[in-house]
């Protein structure tokens, strides 16, 4: 039902910009430069149309079904289980579990494998870069159970300072959670290094692969990482769907998180026991379209080389960086070696919001805030910033667009 | 270029925000509120000194944030400054109409046309959070802000 | 963007039967009777159709973003909370919590209400009819907590034993949890009593409203009920998303669930502040495409005479239960006076699994099994039930294909 | 009537469901093992008496649950009795083939032959774990059931 790969050696974006209805509609007039594909993707026709005819033809309640259109969602939704493991180079599927995003990802391991665990005084390790929801589900364990943050900081140029993170890593760290590349900084993180210390002190590892998925390819068994946690509104899926790569040694040990159908294996009045793993972290009626949704995705970024992507929206931030080099009155927070498709700035005299506003109306949407990063803010000594994050479907025409509303914007704010 | 963007930041209001009126602490305030905006960062604080009869005998307010929250608390406090809480409440009423595009409440004339400048905001929805953030404040600092 | 309500006084079955798209897909070349829409209801070309539209003309993340296509977003979004309002009857939009569904929204209330204030031998009272979404969430607090459950008998025709339940509720009962319609028996309870009690007694009662919703006419303030749960896939809507309704004063004072973006006012690294409802219950990207999905399900449902739909599910019901009370082989479960268009019930000598294949093959979808509700399978004696449940798009046709089924069933394994 | 529904309720399947081989409990059991299908409720006991070689001297089960489920047990004790561990093992490999519809592995002909009345469930997957319950319940007791 999902497209079969095609597999094309080098990069054809403005193809692929066909793909994507909404970004052929003009904004106020002009045409679109999406350029906020850090906060959400656009989805391609074939992931929305494959939901659609899902809907249309196989849909009713998974699992428990023994007529026909059960077993054919079923199929369906166990069948994106294991789209979702090779995307992410698992050994097996009951690796991984459906979640409704990255965020309920990450507080699943917070309450189902750190909670019942924790101790006054043990320690949690991740950086300032951390998007909150890799920071608030650690912040719940130091208010409710006396767990203590240690915080590792970046370098100026946004790079993990990874002798920062080894020194941090003690006799009493519980876990290192750390993002796989920043929403912010586009730093991507040395991931197979940061497990191979944090192992050797025998502390497991959470990466929040949210954007690291999106731009690069993962493989959570040659990073040898605990915990990989990815969210499909990013990676041109649907909303309401993510999942989380665990360890099967992790989720056998795990108590569950929510409780409710598919995850017992039998209630009595007095007594409860609990599914095997994956069903065991799948409370309820799971997001069985979006798994449907998520799967056509992954198919469609599979099926271009992903290698000519990423060199493709890195030609697009080359692009974009030498433009605002240009502009003595543009502060770019995050220039680190090992970067992805996303630009932070600041420009002298304009709030972020101010700019955001005036961009919109050149058609150029970015986002502007903090980017639910707020500890990142206060390291780098700012509120909010403006930024410009770059997808496949992006080419230089949005960059040109944004550079020119950078001016206008000066044009309009600071012109005295 | 776009005549509403042209509106919105007119000269006037990135007057106010880079020239802001009564900016700063006021030792001798009698109520204050601290204003957030967590979706953008953006923050204020209003300084106010009531008098017997609750007036605004002085009023004050400090912030960080985009050019239009800041002009609009600027040009709240020139509106707020002399006024009753009755006419403040007139005031504010006021102020959500214009900045909200509906249609105009009783105002005096003199504060419409001051407020004028902040019409421009209607076009932009998304904006309006940040010019009501001073005034939200300055409502709390009255009733639950006493010092 | 959603279809404007139309208003019909009597209710035409065959009509809406040409909006599910699905129906008229044979199944092993049989017409397809899908009797199972009490696990998962079909959805109209509308909801798909709507959903579609919306990511292909106004999609992207919410809340954060100044550009259009955000705003655009977070207005339907948040159009979609007072579609919500509106259907449950709410007094104030920020009483609705978007959640993955009804499931999480049980455990957002055990995790966020009850956790932090439960002492061990606090008592919450259900009733032996819950789903397994309204009872495990209660057994963890059980289990890591020490409260104990209640557990509130039914009579022999399925219906509520109210006054048994009054009893239950003693000075250490924190909560009743009770469904508002039991989705094997069809059991509708008696809400606005329950509550009446139990507020007498000091004690809020949450409702699970997964079947009760999409059956009767939810008037939350009238109950004056505390909590209510609803989930979109089988209110004809999307899945991966449901809703909390729960009363502005009990949210204000209940501590976040998940954590991530949106929920928070201020993180640093060694203190953090939650935003207000309903943002505090919402940590992440919620299911933005699903909202607008559920609201133009609930536009779409009540653009019927809901009163009309219900006559004619009744009808079906009727019809049904006097189909089979002519087969003396055949004990129908849930035979209360106030009941939905559910029927359950044992075929002697056949297994439901067994029955159920076999209908499957004459085209007709029903559940088999115990419909996570052991509880009540142990109190009527079986380890399972075969269940038909009935939507709007049904008819006397399904039926009748049921009632010929079972002949063909008991031809096939009970011929000895 | 669908074929492969005569085909899979067969007379066979029907008689060694409704007089199981081999059922109740075995007193002289060395392993035991409880098999249960959280999705249908279906249950299922085996025991087993081993001898010195591994060989299954007796074979009992007792159950609750669905035609397949008990027709297939029932059918399991009558291969497995007096069959030594890697023969048992052997026959299981068969009869998940078998009942998935997969290309046979070797099997003795009189084995096959008896296996034979469950191939019709390869047309209905979503059952084929009914027919697997006792088996796998079986290599349960062998690896962890020991008395
Ligand atoms: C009565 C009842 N409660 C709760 C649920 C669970 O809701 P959800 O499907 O949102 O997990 C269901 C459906 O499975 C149900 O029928
Ligand atoms: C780095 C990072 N982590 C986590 C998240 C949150 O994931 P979700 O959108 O699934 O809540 C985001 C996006 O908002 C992100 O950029």
């Amino acid at each position: 039902m999902t497209a079969a790969p095609k597999i094309t050696s080098a990069f054809d974006a403005e193809a692929a910009r066909r793909d994507f209805a909404i970004l052929a509609k003009p904004v106020y007039g002009k045409p679109l430069a999406y350029l906020d594909s850090g906060a959400s993707a656009q989805k391609p026709a074939i992931v929305l149309e494959t939901m659609k005819v899902f809907a249309e033809t196989d849909y009713a309640n998974v699992h428990r079904g023994v007529h026909y259109l059960s077993g054919a969602a079923t199929d369906r939704y166990e069948a994106a289980r294991r789209t979702v493991q090779k995307f992410l180079g698992a050994a097996r599927e009951d690796e991984i579990i459906f979640t409704k995003g990255a965020t309920e990802a990450i507080n699943l391991v917070a309450y189902s494998y750190l909670m019942p665990v924790i101790q006054p005084g043990d320690e949690i390790v991740l950086s300032v870069m951390e998007h909150h929801s890799n920071i608030v589900p650690w912040h719940f364990l130091r208010e409710r159970q006396g767990a203590v943050l240690r915080w590792v900081d970046v370098c100026d140029d946004g790079s993990l300072d990874i002798e920062a993170l080894d020194a941090a890593i003690t006799a009493r760290t519980k876990l290192v959670a750390i993002t796989h590349m920043s929403n912010v900084l586009g730093t991507v993180t040395p991931l197979a290094e940061i497990v191979k210390r944090a192992h050797a002190k025998g502390v497991p590892v959470l990466a929040d692969g949210v954007q690291g998925a999106v731009h690069e390819i993962v493989d959570v068994q040659a990073l040898d990482i605990d915990f990989y946690t990815i969210t499909g509104h990013k990676l041109y899926g649907p909303t309401g769907i993510g999942a989380l790569y665990a360890k099967r040694k992790h989720l056998k040990a795990m108590r569950p998180f929510n409780g409710g159908g598919e995850m017992i294996r039998e209630v009595a009045r007095d007594r409860i026991t609990y599914a095997d793993p994956p069903a065991r972290f799948e409370a309820g009626t799971p997001p069985i379209i979006e798994s449907v949704g998520l799967a056509a995705a992954l198919d469609y970024l599979s099926g271009f080389d992903r290698a000519a992507v990423k060199a493709h929206e890195h030609d697009l931030l080359t692009y974009a960086r030498e433009g605002v080099r240009e502009l003595n009155w543009v502060r770019v927070i995050g220039d680190a070696q090992t970067k992805g498709a996303i630009l932070s700035f600041e420009a002298e005299g304009m709030h972020a919001h101010d700019l955001a506003t005036i961009l919109d109306r050149e058609g150029v949407a970015v986002r502007a805030g903090h980017h639910c990063a707020q500890v990142l803010m206060v390291r780098f000594g700012v509120t909010s910033t403006s930024r410009a994050s770059f997808a496949l479907y992006n080419n230089r025409a949005d960059v040109d667009a944004l550079l020119s509303g950078l001016h206008k914007a000066r044009e309009i704010l600071a012109k005295d | 270029m776009d005549n509403s963007l042209r509106e919105l930041y007119q000269e006037v209001i990135l007057d106010h925000s880079r020239h802001p009126r009564h900016y700063g602490a006021l030792e001798s305030a009698t109520h204050k509120a601290e204003g957030y905006n967590p979706l953008c960062g953006d923050r204020v604080t209003v300084y106010l000194k009531l008098d017997a009869g609750n007036r605004v005998a002085d009023i004050r307010f400090e912030g960080k944030g985009c050019a239009i929250s800041q002009a609009s608390a600027s040009l709240m406090t020139d509106l707020l400054l002399g006024k009753t809480a009755a006419e403040a409440d007139q005031l504010m009423t006021g102020f959500l109409h214009v900045v909200k595009g509906e249609p105009p409440s009783d105002l005096p004339e003199d504060a419409r046309n001051h407020m004028e400048v902040m019409a421009g905001l209607s076009a932009f929805p998304m904006r309006v959070k940040c010019a009501t953030l001073a005034w939200y404040t300055y409502k709390n600092a009255v009733e639950e802000g006493s010092q």
